[in-house]
């Protein structure tokens, strides 16, 4: 017997056109909770799918209790011990808790092979609670909430009973109180000799749990430490690859007047209340937790779901946003979160995602003026420096951080004065974050008024004049440059109502 | 902010200009012209190519927006019997008293109203898939021509009527000049039109469309409208062709006309396809059916032919489709690696 | 909050079967009232022998649906099954009964193993890939009959017997539906390849990261389909005592509007057996009843398609409600 | 690239191959081998359109249509739509006219619908005539009738009060025809009831079976429950007379409730055999078929133009004479034949 449950010796990658994981190793002892970190795009998600089966790596071998191992299927890895909790929800909303608990290991009658209903909805509910969640487990999923349904996973987790459980970002959607009893029940299951991969953003779960850490960055292994030797700017700096602070550029935005101005803006169920203005030439940070409704803001403002109450005035006017194209019309655009679900069609050739939003405008009375579309497409794809050949090339072609160039390329083709952003950097490696850095940055010193919404502190705190905190649909907290902190962002993004959890 | 220039003109390549699945459709159309030709006596001359047409053009003015609608990743079961509906509303019409070229428009009356509510429906109702309204309307589309008309059948129209179906303009079919002139407008549209890009646009990602303001409510409305509309279209020329009409008319038109588009090489997961390779389609399955004819193939045995037509082509296309993506893919690594 | 929640769509899930069950007993009612012949023991028997092949059909089609699939070639394979088993039948006709039912369901697996293979290794469009094989079956149809029929005097009573013999006083196709049924009662919701058809047409990316096998749950599910269809091909010819080449042509949009009347969802993932079951029965209520109460039939048609039409968007705008309600209630 | 190619070449094949075994069915499927290829030189052609395939009635026309053709040492095509649609059987005629067929019968699907295509025929020199089921005066030359419509419609009535003894209510199960025959000879009935001797019969209904199986056994349920007294269902069509018998002999009703109507010979043994229906009533389709197939011969060989009065001998079928119709005229194959216990076995194995 190795002292390893788990060791994985250069491991790679490689899909068409990325490579997403370069060489990684990785080791696990029995009972510990081991921290992997890195920036989103570093390759901790599939690093987590080649472990669990879901992808067999390019190259590179998996030990299991010293013995190598090969998962063609995730079921597989989990017969062998290995649980995960994915990073993005992975259920079936159709089905009640108790099955998606029990999906892929059901409990069955030995000889019958009928389903134990009896049986396993007792040990959903007894897994719930030890989670401290008192849902029913013949509850449909897709009534609960992303909180609610993220317990679900964890117990689902819990039910099989692994050997290994990997939690991705377990904690991102969770109060304050949910997250303090994960930490309980992740203690408890690593003394009865469970070994726990535990991916989180937040430093804070790293400290409070793990023994050990390992950190990738640009889908390369940097290293591994024993967290209590390691600093944490030595840690940012494994993460990041340099000093936080080279990597903003230097701003020089000068803030004019007043762009857009949102009073006690509301969306039922989503946020409430939320007042802020936009200069012109300014950045305005909305950070928070995910599901504390930042992108729910934005996109109410952008009218892809219109907001139910509260008032907009763009450059002084009341104005009502209904749908994107009265956003556009405004002078409103919107970078989404997903570039590849929600902003290009990676299929299509460069030239023509740019020249998407404004076909109108690059038109004559319907017909496509295509000379015009080549000529305004190079002009921007090279104002924001996509790295291609030719316009022609699909997008599917491109690299993450180069799709996102395209993506603010296209946005910058209609006549835009506000701009948002939604998690810009996400899966962007890290040449290309600062690329995309200084496109903000410069898009800001030429007078666009900028909202940016990011889950990074770094990001947010390094770029924004002012920094709106998010929590639970409301803003908590609106920070000034001078004191914005990390600490003070945490805080005010952390939930206040303790008691009144709406889980469980 | 970088120097870095990039290409925006593009180079002629012939080996692309042929690598498309029309030229496949082309070569096919004349391998069915020599078998045709050989098989039967009576199928090369100007008269049979040409009357040809008379026999299976009328449904292929539905391909149009059909073409649309599969390439936004949707699909329209009901055609046939807004093609029943609306030709049954025009006789009935008609024989109640009203003038014919009122009967008429309202005939394209019915038919784009048809169509708007299936497109309503999708639209009002986001989680509805275009195959259940559709089918729940191809049901009550016709159970209401039957209502109208029960089991009789209504007609004698005014005999300029008729040449909508048998005239001719010189010696070619009206149909024919008609669908030519359709034919090209709808290659424009679809090709060459900011309405058009954005069908693609629709049906290569819906979401990113959405968020980049385009109105894909407003457009998919249009889009079942048109497919109403045209149906309307066939009804007329239909209807003109027998003189007379029934509730059941145009039965299992839909299938035709599906078939059609997808071996037109409008791909099935929508965003793919040439409004060229369908028009074509139309052509191959017209003469494939013609030719069959002049030798006197049962009918049972067409139904087969066209049946594993449709699924081979179907099957051809969604090979190519991956075989292009693995192409893709191991392009991408050479360059990734050098 | 929880215990709401929970309490509501438990209601809203049964608020649908109940509204159906509700309907049947209102047409029931008003049917009734016009004529009394109706609630009689014998027209009763007839309308659940009636509906007992379309209840069969609409079972498997309901497994097809849920996992965001389509059959068009129903009506086909079971016409090109019925056809194989009557001219099996009638060249050998000492034989068993039940030979001839596996006959016809063999055929039935056939046309389903193809119509599977289609959808999951190629990966056509069901709705396409259906269109396509119900020509070919259709023609294939004709093709083996060679144009005839097979009628009544060319089956062994014991083949005609199938549809018209009864046990415990139970008329055999309704026993045979009951029997189907129950076993897909227990089916879907007692094993572990009934629930995967649930989750694979909830998620079908999570069913990839769950390890369910995608392709063999295609397979099953229209394997399923075609044998059904090839049963119900053979009770359909027997109970008809007639094959012809254009049996129950169309018949699959019936078997789709039972499904979807009893709240299955065409998006994958929702579906009942007591609902689809409730459907049929529905179905069944009107052919049975509008002759009944003198509805011309060339109204028939205009009338089932409205109620379809009725019952989509019902179930439509009652799931869009609780959703908003869901939402309303979260606090924030 | 060779990807492509590759399957665009199986896919050419396929096809090719496709239409390779098409030519080949024709000559062996339909027994018609001498339907195809064939330039002028081999004597006239004949064509023959049917409803729908698939229908032995119209296969046992077609089989005496191709007989009298072959007798004449000419040629028979015998063609029907896959539906019984009229834009099926136009498509069918426009292929005929390019082939320049010498004559078309047709039996239509609509008695409208088809005349401006048949118009079309007629001037490209092509004789029509329709048989079964007719198509409008205009579209015709002349119509090769099965028998009377009126006396169709009174025998069913004189059966059914045989049957009953005169007394009790009866219904009439209908197909939807497309064809207006069925209501023509419904009409007749009606006009027959009217005469004293049926004062005991009541006509309480009449049905629609759309001529498909379950719905015409639902209608004929729905008839029972209906009317508990009913002794008698008239059923003028094939599908629905045996499925009527069919209901009525699952029930164990023999004896209580008597079918009759017109019904094929091969479906109705059973029902004969048994009881249920007494007797029915059919016209022959081969012999339909034959004296049409002389009709098109003659009309081609412009022995007789279809006008009132023209006379032909139809080889053993005898000498007929055109008459005169509502519409256009006809020649008139005989009465209906009865089809009772004593001759059902001899026939049902014909057709």
């Amino acid at each position: 017997m190795s002292e390893y449950v788990l060791k994985l010796e250069g491991i790679t990658k490689e899909f068409p056109g990325v490579k997403a994981l370069d060489n990684v190793h990785f080791d696990l002892k029995a009972g510990e909770i081991h921290a992997l970190m890195g920036e989103n795009g570093a390759g901790k998600s599939t690093f987590i799918k080649v472990i669990t089966g879901v992808h067999s790596p390019t190259s590179g071998e998996i030990y299991l209790n010293g013995e190598q191992v090969e998962f063609d299927n995730p079921k597989e890895a989990q017969y062998m011990g290995i649980a995960a909790i994915y990073q993005h929800v992975t259920n079936y909303p159709d089905l009640s808790v108790t099955e998606n608990i029990f999906m892929g290991h059901e409990k069955i009658g030995k000889w019958t092979r009928r389903i134990n209903w009896k049986q396993m909805h007792a040990d959903a509910k007894s897994l719930l609670e030890s989670l401290g969640s008192d849902l029913d487990p013949k509850t449909e999923m897709g009534s609960l909430s992303v909180a609610q349904q993220q317990i679900v996973e964890i117990a689902k987790a819990l039910s099989s009973n692994a050997k290994i459980i990997i939690m991705d970002e377990p904690t991102a959607a969770l109060t304050h109180r949910e997250s303090e009893e994960l930490y309980k029940i992740t203690e408890q299951l690593r003394d009865d000799g469970v070994a726990i991969i535990f991916i989180s953003h937040r430093f804070e779960d790293m400290y409070r749990l793990a023994d050990r850490v390992t950190v990738l960055r640009d889908s390369q292994y940097i290293g591994c430490w024993d967290v209590d030797k390691i600093t944490h700017d030595q840690l940012i700096v494994a993460m990041v690859g340099r000093e936080i602070k080279q990597l903003f550029p230097e701003k020089q935005n000068q803030l004019g007047e007043e762009v857009l101005r949102v009073e006690s803006l509301g969306q039922i169920g989503r946020f409430k209340d939320i007042s802020f203005s936009l200069k012109r030439g300014e950045i305005l940070g909305i950070t928070g937790l995910v599901g504390a409704g930042r992108s729910e803001l934005c996109q109410a403002l952008f009218g892809i779901e219109p907001y139910d109450e509260g008032t907009v005035y763009f450059e002084g006017k009341k104005q009502v946003i209904k749908t994107p194209e009265d956003a556009i019309q405004l002078g409103i655009g919107y970078l989404p979160e997903d570039r590849q679900a929600q902003s290009l069609i990676l299929q299509w050739e460069i030239s023509h995602n740019i020249s998407l939003s404004a076909l109108t405008s690059i038109s004559k009375k319907g017909w496509l003026a295509e000379k015009k579309e080549r000529e305004i497409a190079k002009e921007l794809a090279e104002k924001v420096d996509v790295k291609t050949k030719s316009i022609f090339d699909p997008a599917s072609s491109l690299s993450g951080g180069n799709q996102q160039k395209v993506a603010v390329a296209k946005l910058l083709t209609t006549n835009v004065k506000v701009l948002i952003f939604d998690e810009p950097t996400k899966g962007v490696d890290i040449g290309a974050k600062s690329a995309i850095y200084q496109i903000i940055v410069d898009l800001a010193a030429a007078g666009y008024g900028i909202i940016m919404i990011s889950s990074e502190m770094p990001e947010v705190i390094g770029l924004s004049d002012r920094i709106a905190v998010m929590c639970e649909g409301r803003v908590t907290r609106v920070l000034d440059k001078s004191n914005a902190t990390q600490e003070a962002i945490l805080e005010a993004s952390m939930s206040k109502k303790v008691n009144n959890s709406k889980v469980g | 902010m970088s120097t870095r220039t990039i290409n925006n003109t593009q180079e002629f390549s012939w080996k692309r200009f042929f690598l498309q699945w029309e030229w496949m459709l082309v070569a096919l159309i004349i391998i069915i012209f020599l078998i045709n030709s050989s098989i039967s006596p009576y199928f090369l001359n100007y008269l049979s190519i040409s009357d040809a047409t008379m026999t299976f053009l009328d449904k292929a003015f539905i391909v149009f927006p059909m073409v649309m609608i599969m390439i936004m990743r949707e699909i329209d079961i009901s055609v046939g019997s807004t093609v029943a509906l609306s030709s049954v509303v025009m006789a009935s019409l008609y024989n109640a008293g009203l003038p014919m070229v009122l009967a008429i428009g309202a005939c394209l009356l019915v038919g784009a109203l048809c169509g708007f509510f299936n497109g309503f429906l999708l639209v009002k109702y986001r989680q509805l898939s275009a195959v259940i309204v559709t089918l729940s309307t191809m049901i009550l589309y016709r159970g209401i021509a039957y209502m109208i008309l029960e089991d009789q059948s209504a007609g004698e129209f005014p005999t300029w009527f008729s040449f909508f179906g048998w005239g001719y303009i010189g010696s070619v079919p009206f149909i024919l000049v008609l669908f030519v002139v359709m034919a090209i407008g709808a290659v424009l549209l679809l090709q060459k039109t900011v309405f058009g890009r954005r069908v693609y646009a629709i049906g290569s990602n819906p979401t990113a469309s959405r968020f980049s303001g385009v109105k894909v409510d407003k457009i998919k409305l249009i889009v079942f409208t048109l497919a109403g509309l045209m149906a309307a279209i066939t009804a007329i020329f239909l209807t003109s062709r027998m003189g007379s009409t029934r509730p059941n008319v145009a039965n299992m038109y839909e299938l035709d006309v599906i078939a059609m588009v997808a071996l037109g090489g409008i791909s099935t997961a929508g965003g793919k396809g040439k409004m060229l390779g369908a028009i074509l389609a139309v052509f191959v399955i017209g003469y494939l059916q013609y030719g069959l004819g002049l030798i006197n193939i049962p009918a049972q045995m067409l139904l087969i032919i066209i049946g594993v037509l449709l699924i081979a082509s179907v099957t051809v296309t969604n090979l190519r489709v991956k075989g292009k993506l693995q192409k893709k893919k191991s392009k991408k690594k050479v360059k990734k690696a050098s | 909050m929880t215990e709401k929640n929970r309490m509501n769509l438990a209601t809203i899930s049964k608020f649908r079967e109940f509204g159906l069950l509700g309907f049947i007993v209102l047409l029931t009612i008003v049917i009734q009232f016009l004529n009394p012949a109706f609630l009689t023991l014998g027209n009763l028997t007839d309308l659940i022998k009636n509906t007992a092949i379309l209840s069969i059909l609409a079972l498997g089609m309901m497994l097809v649906l849920i996992t965001r699939g389509i059959d068009l070639s129903i009506g086909a394979t079971l016409a090109l099954s019925g056809m194989i088993a009557a001219l099996t039948v009638s060249a050998y006709p000492d034989l068993h009964p039940l030979l001839a039912i596996l006959i016809g369901i063999l055929v039935g697996v056939v046309c389903g193993v193809v119509l599977g293979f289609l959808v999951s290794k190629v990966g056509i469009l069901p709705i396409i890939a259906s269109l396509g094989l119900m020509n070919a079956f259709r023609g294939l149809t004709f093709w083996v009959g060679g144009g005839e029929w097979i009628s009544a005097y060319q089956m062994p009573s014991s083949f005609k017997n199938i549809a018209t013999s009864s046990f415990l006083g139970i008329n055999t196709l309704v026993i045979i539906a009951i029997i189907i049924f129950l076993y897909f009662y227990y089916f879907v919701n007692n094993t572990i390849t009934g629930r995967q058809i649930y989750a694979l047409g909830s998620n079908p990316d999570s069913a990839k990261i769950s390890g369910i096998n995608s392709h063999k749950i295609y397979m099953i599910v229209y394997t399923m389909m075609g044998g059904l269809s090839g049963l119900a091909g053979v009770l359909w010819v027997s109970k008809f005592a007639s094959a012809q080449g254009n049996t129950a042509s169309g018949y699959e949009l019936t078997v789709i509007a039972a499904c979807i009347l009893g709240g299955v969802s065409i998006n994958g993932g929702v579906g009942k057996v007591t609902g689809v079951l409730l459907g049929a029965v529905l179905l069944g209520v009107l052919d049975n009843g509008l002759p009944l109460i003198d509805v011309s039939p060339f109204w028939q048609m205009g009338i089932e398609g409205a109620i379809i039409l009725v019952a989509v968007l019902f179930n439509t705008i009652v799931k869009k409600t609780v959703e908003k309600n869901n939402r309303l209630r979260r606090v924030i | 690239m060779k990807k492509f190619s590759l399957l665009s070449f199986l896919m050419l094949v396929l096809l090719t191959l496709l239409v390779a075994c098409g030519g080949e069915e024709t000559g062996s499927d339909e027994g018609n081998g001498d339907s195809d290829g064939g330039g002028d030189d081999a004597g006239e052609r004949h064509a023959i359109i049917f409803k729908s395939t698939g229908n032995p009635f119209g296969e046992k026309l077609m089989e005496g249509f191709e007989d009298a053709i072959t007798e004449a040492g000419d040629e028979a095509i015998l063609r029907a739509p896959e539906q019984p649609t009229v834009e099926g059987q136009i498509q069918i005629i426009e292929e005929l006219i390019s082939q320049q067929v010498d004559s078309i019968t047709v039996v239509g699907n609509d008695y409208d619908g088809l005349e401006p295509v048949l118009t079309k025929a007629k001037d490209r020199g092509i004789k029509v005539l329709s048989t079964d089921s007719a198509v409008n005066g205009n579209s015709r030359m002349v119509h090769v009738n099965q028998a009377d419509p009126e006396a169709i419609g009174r025998i069913q009535i004189e059966a059914v009060a045989e049957m009953i003894d005169n007394e009790g209510q009866i219904a009439v199960l209908s197909a939807t025809s497309q064809a207006s025959n069925q209501n023509l000879w419904i009409e007749w009935m009606q006009k027959e009831l009217e005469k004293s001797d049926y004062d005991n019969i009541e006509l309480v209904e009449v049905a629609y079976g759309d001529d498909l199986r379950d719905k015409s056994v639902s209608e004929t349920e729905a008839l029972l429950q209906s009317y508990p007294d009913l002794k008698g269902i008239i059923a003028p069509t094939t599908v629905g007379i045996a499925a009527a018998s069919k209901v009525i002999t699952d029930k164990g009703l023999q004896g209580e409730v008597v079918v009759t109507g017109l019904g094929l010979p091969s479906e109705m043994a059973e029902y004969i055999e048994n009881g249920v229906s007494p007797w029915m009533y059919l016209w022959n389709p081969i012999e339909l078929g034959y004296l049409a197939g002389y009709t098109a011969n003659m009309l081609v060989a412009e022995e007789i133009t279809g006008e009132v009065g023209d006379t032909f001998e139809a080889g053993d079928l005898g000498s007929y004479e055109v008459t005169e119709t509502e519409d256009g005229t006809e020649v008139l194959l005989g009465d209906p034949f009865r089809f009772d216990a004593d001759n059902i076995d001899e026939w049902k194995d014909v057709y």
